[in-house]
């Protein structure tokens, strides 16, 4: 169980994120949408314990977080990749920080690799890879050291529709067999009605958690049925209403 | 600590210039007559060093990298003012540099010098102390009549027969050498405007000079030896120079026929004129202190050999 | 940053006062001088004027260098990032030359100028010229093909419209970087230039006049003199680029 | 592109030509040597054992310099790369005497480390010791946020590693830049480093040489050899460094 | 009337557009789609007389293109503003190669800018607005020289999800008023969807024309509705085809 509480975070003067109030279940699948500079970015980089909060308290099972800590994960949306490294020893950065032997770790990541249809990339490095490829290499080199809560900031938002789509269908697919608690950050409102067992919508900035919409369909869901058009619509005006007040 | 300082000499470095003035070095240095005269003294190996100017050779002699050098007798001044820790212990030639005008330079006075471009040494050197005294000796402003121009020997021949330059006040055998090219005639020597100017000069480091007086006194020997080789054989002495300094030998004996110039080995000679130097690089700011004789010289170990 | 600019306030006096300290303890002025050494030289050098005289004449070497290297070096490198057919012809005579050190040009400095200002401004040159061109060059071949492109669609379609309105505007920043790396090596080549007697004046000049007298204190005064000098020119040029000229493209690294 | 390479073919090749053209119209050597002129001496360098020998001393007091200079400059611009208090403290020091003209470090060479191919060297050293320094700097400042992040989210969290896995292997490309333009400058200050008799061989030697005994074709040989010299030392290192150690960032930049 | 006859271009030995016929009416409103690669940038590049077709023809108003043309405006997905002109002067561009009068040129651009609420920015630089306003600017310097044909090439691509829909909004508005031809490529099915009067899909690469759909729903559309929604559909499972067949 992850729980933020009364988190507020200020940079110098600059209220960014105000008393956000958030539980999140094991396993559940959480879609975080807002305005641009709501404080989405920010919010998930506490979370990784790589900014500390102003006030409020963070905990993973009931301990804090302070810092960087590996049953955390996250992707980024630039991938984040090392670009000096190959596909293979990108994806086993973790486990070599573990402390785990160079080769077990690679046979370990060959194998993920396989189910990815990366196996022939293994040795490129990732200025040769689509961004498709490079979005699967970072999120298997953060499930590879099996955090507990993985954490995504708009890890789609710099790829192709088509592309995009499945990617997201590939990541229902490990999160129904992993079942790991997700946050993942979005401007999609398509994506969050496809990916999310709740959406959570901020306010502009200072960020305030403005809406929680809980979306009780089975997967995979069909992006153009009516139930999913609802949620889409539902969504639409709660941003749009914000989008508003923005202006 | 002392002691360890002290250690055994057994190497000797001389420094030297590309010039015939300095020919005593290089017949002493070409016949093995240093390592032969100086083995005696526990000298296993003598190496000499080339130098185009003198201040840089004795910018050399400061940092310890010489313990001989054959120099004009001012560049040491500034050198020893500077702290240089050495002597002049003898005399190595006087005279021996010609004003040399472009062929088609009329000369018949120091007159006809006025708004010509001269290039000698640097400043402090003897050729542009000795030229810039003549100039003043005959009512000529060295700052406001003419132009100046310093640089080293190599680059005067240079500015001469490229043009940049009207004419040039260099040492032998420069002057032979511009003549031959055709870019140059020689006006006046430097004995007819300062007769028996000091020119170059041994120096010795005065670590050798308290710590082995008796290999100073050998080193005075060989060179007097090798100068009045020379002054016997001027063509082999011209043979060998211009072995070593990668010039032409009939050039080089058509220079010592020509020159002004007096090897010489009795250091009581350069004094005077030394001094007067001195003097006047200490009016030009050159120099911190005035020098006396005693700074400068050091003329007991060849009164001793000699008496 | 007040810290950050005490710390180096800090820095600079500390390591002033080890100078200081170090040469006590050394006590040999030809080894190195004493900083209070360095400072009554540096003021009898500005009270007798010589340092305007100095200065003057570098900065006449250093201008005819680099003025004469910009008006060559701008055509050539449009020439060259525009046409893949100059490209080709000049290219290899500028990668033949460009790696002889400036200061190896002094012999033939000497005999085609004599011994002139333009000389001096010729090894000054020999610096200055090769980072011009060559980010004339880079600029102008990496000018994107969609702003060459989108100015097409606009109208703008005769070469000399494209260089004058796309090329060069793009260009201008790769330029003036290269202006700048050109004066810090021709800055470098003044020492050389005035090594061989054009005058008896200039910063370089008085770094061998004092070394040939054996004064470092003088040596080391001139050496200082010759950094601020450099540094001045640098930070001068900057600030014009930098804050006028080329707002966009500051604005453009700094948002990346 | 067979093209483009005759073009460069025929540029060299009528260059050579007009060049022996305007010699023969001169017809003074001391004012421009021709082309055969040079090319005998050239063979007369190489037959004599010569240039091996100018080659070997060159090389080592450019290894020495540059050698110096990466071991030296490396470790001080990465603690500046990396800590603000290391910047501020150890940056008003290096900007007071990057700037200094390496060859005015002449006189300071001679008498701190005598006539000795360590004072080349030194000059060498002077001219490298800067770029590495900059470049290196530049490197670890640069290293993006984003990968530290995404590092310390992966468990690697103490500075040390954080160096050694992100910050070292980031900065790789700007620090072999930085040598590189380190050895360019380096290589200039050798014909600086062997003006003042350190020894009696050296391609810059040479030249001063061939000056003072006013054989020009000697000089612009050895102006040429230095040229290239240096042309294939750069190339034998960007090939090393772009096609083996550095592949990633070559693809990067490639891709832009 | 734009008409594509047997169009074919070639790169080398790669076939890119193989025997492309399109006939385009005044005032229509074409989206074309299809997998990345496929040729859809190098056919506006054509159109635009930037490429020079390997076979085939293409006429505007029976004249024959063959090269660039103020007739044709042309948007690109990354701006292609200079960078070293501030926004007013990015806008004149076209009228300034016209040979107007600058002062004139910048009254008509400010008149517009006002319009597009960037009155405030005309001397800002592009690097300091974000990409929904410097994908504004570009669309009004490629209008202010009023071409007949319009081609856009994924302008909205780089946009997040809300100024995108912002954005179409004001694209329709201007078309509604212009009525100019405008060929647009995108990724985005819902885009299409909200956009067309006809969505033209193409193969893989070599590009043909695969399938057209015409769109006959008033403007402006709920995004939402059933109708836009079937159209999704549609275009979703015609690409859906094209992209198992690349894959
Ligand atoms: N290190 C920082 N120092 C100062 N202000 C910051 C810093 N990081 C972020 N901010 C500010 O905090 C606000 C929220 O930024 P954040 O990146 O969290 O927004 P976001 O919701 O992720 O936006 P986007 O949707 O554009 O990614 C912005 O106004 C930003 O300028
Ligand atoms: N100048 C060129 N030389 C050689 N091949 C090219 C050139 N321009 C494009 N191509 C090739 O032509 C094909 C089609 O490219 P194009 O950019 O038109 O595709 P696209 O449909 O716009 O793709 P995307 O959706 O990714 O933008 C690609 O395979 C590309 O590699
Ligand atoms: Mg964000
Ligand atoms: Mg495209």
């Amino acid at each position: 169980m992850l729980k933020i509480n009364n988190l507020s975070k200020k940079y110098d003067d600059l209220l960014v994120l105000d008393n956000i109030n958030l539980e999140i279940a094991d396993s559940e699948f959480i879609c975080l949408l807002g305005p641009s500079g709501c404080g989405k970015t920010t919010l998930l980089r506490i979370v990784a314990g790589l900014e500390e909060a102003t006030t409020g308290r963070i905990t993973l099972n009931n301990q804090s977080i302070t810092g960087p800590n590996t049953c955390i994960g996250m992707v980024f949306q630039d991938y984040a990749l090392f670009p000096w490294r190959n596909i293979l020893d990108n994806a086993i950065f973790g486990l070599e920080m573990k402390g785990v032997d160079k080769e077990t770790a690679r046979n370990k990541a060959r194998k993920y690799l396989r189910l990815l249809g990366l196996e022939r990339f293994e040795k490129s490095h990732p200025h040769e890879l689509s961004g498709g490829m490079k979005q699967r290499v970072a999120i298997l080199r953060a499930l590879l050291i099996k955090p507990e809560v993985l954490l995504m900031d708009e890890p789609f938002g710099a790829l192709d529709a088509q592309t995009r789509n499945q990617l997201q269908i590939e990541l229902l697919k490990i999160w129904n067999k992993d079942k790991k608690t997700v946050l993942f950050v979005t401007h999609s409102v398509d994506e969050a009605a496809y990916l999310a067992d709740r959406v959570i919508i901020l306010s502009k900035r200072p960020g305030r958690i403005k809406e929680t919409i809980e979306i009780n369909l089975p997967r995979p869901r069909d992006r153009t049925s009516m139930e999913v058009n609802k949620i889409r619509s539902r969504v639409l005006k709660t941003l749009g209403a914000e989008q508003e007040a923005q202006a | 600590i002392k002691t360890d300082e002290r250690e055994e000499i057994t190497t000797l470095s001389i420094g030297y210039q590309p010039s015939t003035h300095q020919a005593a070095h290089i017949t002493a240095m070409e016949k093995g007559w240093w390592e032969r005269d100086l083995a005696p003294f526990g000298i296993e190996k003598v190496i000499d060093k080339q130098f185009p100017s003198g201040p840089p050779e004795m910018q050399a002699m400061l940092a310890g990298d010489l313990d001989i050098a054959y120099v004009g007798s001012a560049p040491p001044i500034t050198a020893i003012a500077e702290g240089l820790d050495a002597k002049i212990v003898a005399c190595v030639n006087t005279n021996g540099s010609d004003l040399v005008l472009r062929p088609e330079i009329n000369y018949t006075t120091p007159e006809d010098l006025k708004g010509l471009t001269i290039a000698t040494f640097r400043a402090g050197s003897i050729q542009d102390t000795v030229f810039k005294k003549w100039l003043i000796d005959n009512n000529i402003n060295p700052i406001t009549d003419l132009t100046i121009k310093e640089m080293g020997p190599g680059d005067a021949i240079t500015a001469i027969s490229s043009k940049s330059v009207d004419g040039v006040f260099l040492p032998h055998p420069s002057p032979t050498i511009i003549e031959s090219q055709g870019t140059g005639k020689t006006v006046i020597q430097s004995g007819e405007m300062w007769p028996s100017h000091s020119c170059c000069v041994l120096v010795v480091s005065g670590t050798l000079i308290r710590e082995r007086p008796d290999l100073v006194e050998q080193i005075i020997k060989t060179h007097i030896n090798a100068t009045e080789y020379n002054l016997a054989h001027p063509e082999e002495a011209a043979r060998l120079a211009a072995e070593k300094l990668s010039m032409n030998e009939s050039l080089l004996s058509k220079s010592l026929k020509t020159w002004d110039g007096k090897w010489c080995t009795d250091p009581r000679v350069s004094i005077p004129s030394t001094l007067e130097y001195a003097n006047v690089q200490y009016e030009l700011g050159y120099i911190k202190k005035p020098l006396r004789e005693e700074d400068l010289f050091d003329t007991s170990f060849y009164e001793k050999i000699t008496e | 940053m007040p810290h950050g600019r005490l710390l180096r306030v800090i820095s600079l006096a500390g390591a002033t006062i080890i100078w200081e300290i170090a040469a006590s303890v050394v006590n040999d002025p030809l080894f190195l001088p004493r900083f209070t050494e360095v400072i009554q030289t540096f003021y009898h050098v500005v009270a007798s004027g010589d340092l305007l005289r100095d200065l003057f004449e570098s900065l006449m070497h250093f201008g005819i260098g680099l003025g004469l290297g910009i008006v060559i070096a701008i055509p050539i490198g449009m020439m060259m990032g525009w046409s893949r057919t100059a490209d080709n012809i000049i290219d290899p005579l500028v990668e033949l030359v460009r790696p002889i050190p400036p200061i190896a040009w002094i012999p033939f400095a000497i005999i085609w100028l004599h011994l002139t200002h333009y000389a001096a401004g010729f090894i000054v040159f020999m610096g200055a010229v090769f980072p011009i061109l060559i980010n004339t060059y880079a600029g102008f071949r990496d000018t994107p093909q969609i702003l060459i492109d989108s100015g097409k669609v606009l109208g703008c379609v005769r070469s000399r419209d494209l260089i004058k309105k796309i090329a060069l505007p793009y260009a201008l920043p790769s330029i003036a970087t290269g202006v700048r790396i050109a004066m810090g090596v021709g800055w470098m080549c003044v020492v050389a230039a005035e090594l061989f007697g054009v005058s008896n004046h200039g910063l370089g000049y008085k770094v061998w006049w004092y070394k040939d007298i054996h004064q470092m204190d003088g040596v080391l005064t001139y050496m200082l003199i010759l950094g601020i000098v450099s540094l001045t020119i640098d930070r001068v040029f900057r600030y014009i680029t930098d804050e006028r000229l080329l707002k966009w493209k500051t604005g453009l690294v700094r948002n990346k």
